[in-house]
């Protein structure tokens, strides 16, 4: 069973709703639909906007490869990876992932290894803006985005 | 071959990419690394915490004991942090 | 901290988007939205609705009651549970379970404990219409969402 | 007391609630079920598969052993199907 399969990278917002209504219309074999959004925080008002850098082509690649692996880990409907790269505001959505199944725990578990993956495995750097202040540091990767990763493997 | 740096290494070597032609006994990730750091102040920065750097060629992640040979195109970059 | 809670028992369909909006307006701390909804699927075209029955007063209460354990157990921003009852046709959803947090790992985790608790804890029972059949069967209860539910226990 | 019904032990009994007044003796809930499934054959039928049932005391769950005194409302449905 093909799942549908959609993946993109954009500087343009998304629609949550609006994805999830496109990604499963007509398919009425779906028990579970997870939609995770991930959002850019104000950090107590410190942060004026993130700007996010990715490497063209093996972005897309990369998130592609691991929806095909989450489908065919897991018995899913649909699944839907959407990240953006450039300026992006606090409160505005960095990344959605959307996954539909049959039931609950496969539609879960797909999703959280799918932004698992996102955080480790594909090719994005955020960098912080502050407030009145202009570009500042880099954002580091986190040890326990790792290990987090390391918990799908076989 | 072409080079892409991204994030920070990017910006210590003060460009987005470049043709690169390593001498022929550069032959892993590893090597071309250690003979980039020798091509300048910016790259002997960008390449100074070597264990962090990530590589990927041709769109595919590599570890540094990777031959570089056939690759078209290395890229170097921090560890990810989209999602 | 206290958590945003909204939790509801109704006959009326909900609308995922507008609840998340409602859910987390005003709120700059959010960087991670989990969103489950539970749908009737129709079986193959075999199912021409399910009834909900539940236990008024009892359904809000339990699941207010496992809203505020996730609420303690993680540090959630907002979290929202809304189950229907009454006749549902396939397509149509059946439990919206919202969850917010600054980090992803909280979010998931809490919506997926509430859905695992709502299934094994929540009074609410579903009865299949049969298509051209009228009503049939109580749906059973299945044994892995107790096994589910399980795993949270301390 | 108040004994609800719910799901196919509504059915069952073929009502959805009314008042009960066990007599003084029983003190639990196993010990209602008991007593109630003797109260004609479509309680007979309700109560005849008597581990799957669940029961609530004044909307709470209990197990079998709890004892009713003081409770005003006591409910009988099968395993829980929500979600």
């Amino acid at each position: 069973m093909a799942a549908r399969l959609v993946v993109r990278v954009q500087t343009e917002g998304f629609d949550a709703a609006e994805e999830a209504a496109r990604l499963t219309q007509g398919c009425t074999n779906i028990g579970a639909l997870v939609s995770f959004t991930g959002l850019c925080r104000d950090e107590g008002g410190a942060l004026a906007a993130l700007e996010i850098e990715h490497y063209p082509g093996m972005a897309e690649a990369e998130i592609h490869r691991a929806a095909l692996v989450a489908a065919s880990r897991w018995p899913l409907e649909a699944v839907l990876a959407v990240h953006r790269y450039g300026l992006i505001l606090p409160g505005e959505g960095i990344v959605l992932v959307i996954t539909a199944s049959q039931h609950r725990t496969e539609a879960f578990a797909a999703a959280s290894f799918l932004m698992d993956y996102l955080k480790t495995e594909a090719p994005f750097w955020k960098k912080r803006h502050l407030a009145g202040k202009g570009a500042g540091d880099w954002v580091e990767a986190k040890p326990q985005d790792h290990a987090a990763a390391r918990k799908w493997r076989g | 071959m072409k080079a892409l740096y991204f994030a920070w290494v990017r910006e210590r070597i003060g460009k987005a990419e470049e043709e690169i032609v390593p001498p022929e006994n550069i032959k892993t990730v590893a090597e071309l690394m250690a003979w980039l750091s020798g091509q300048g102040e910016n790259y002997a920065a960008a390449f100074a915490s070597i264990k962090t750097m990530r590589a990927a060629l041709d769109r595919t992640h590599v570890k540094h004991d990777a031959s570089i040979q056939n690759a078209r195109e290395i890229a170097f970059f921090p560890p990810m942090t989209g999602g």
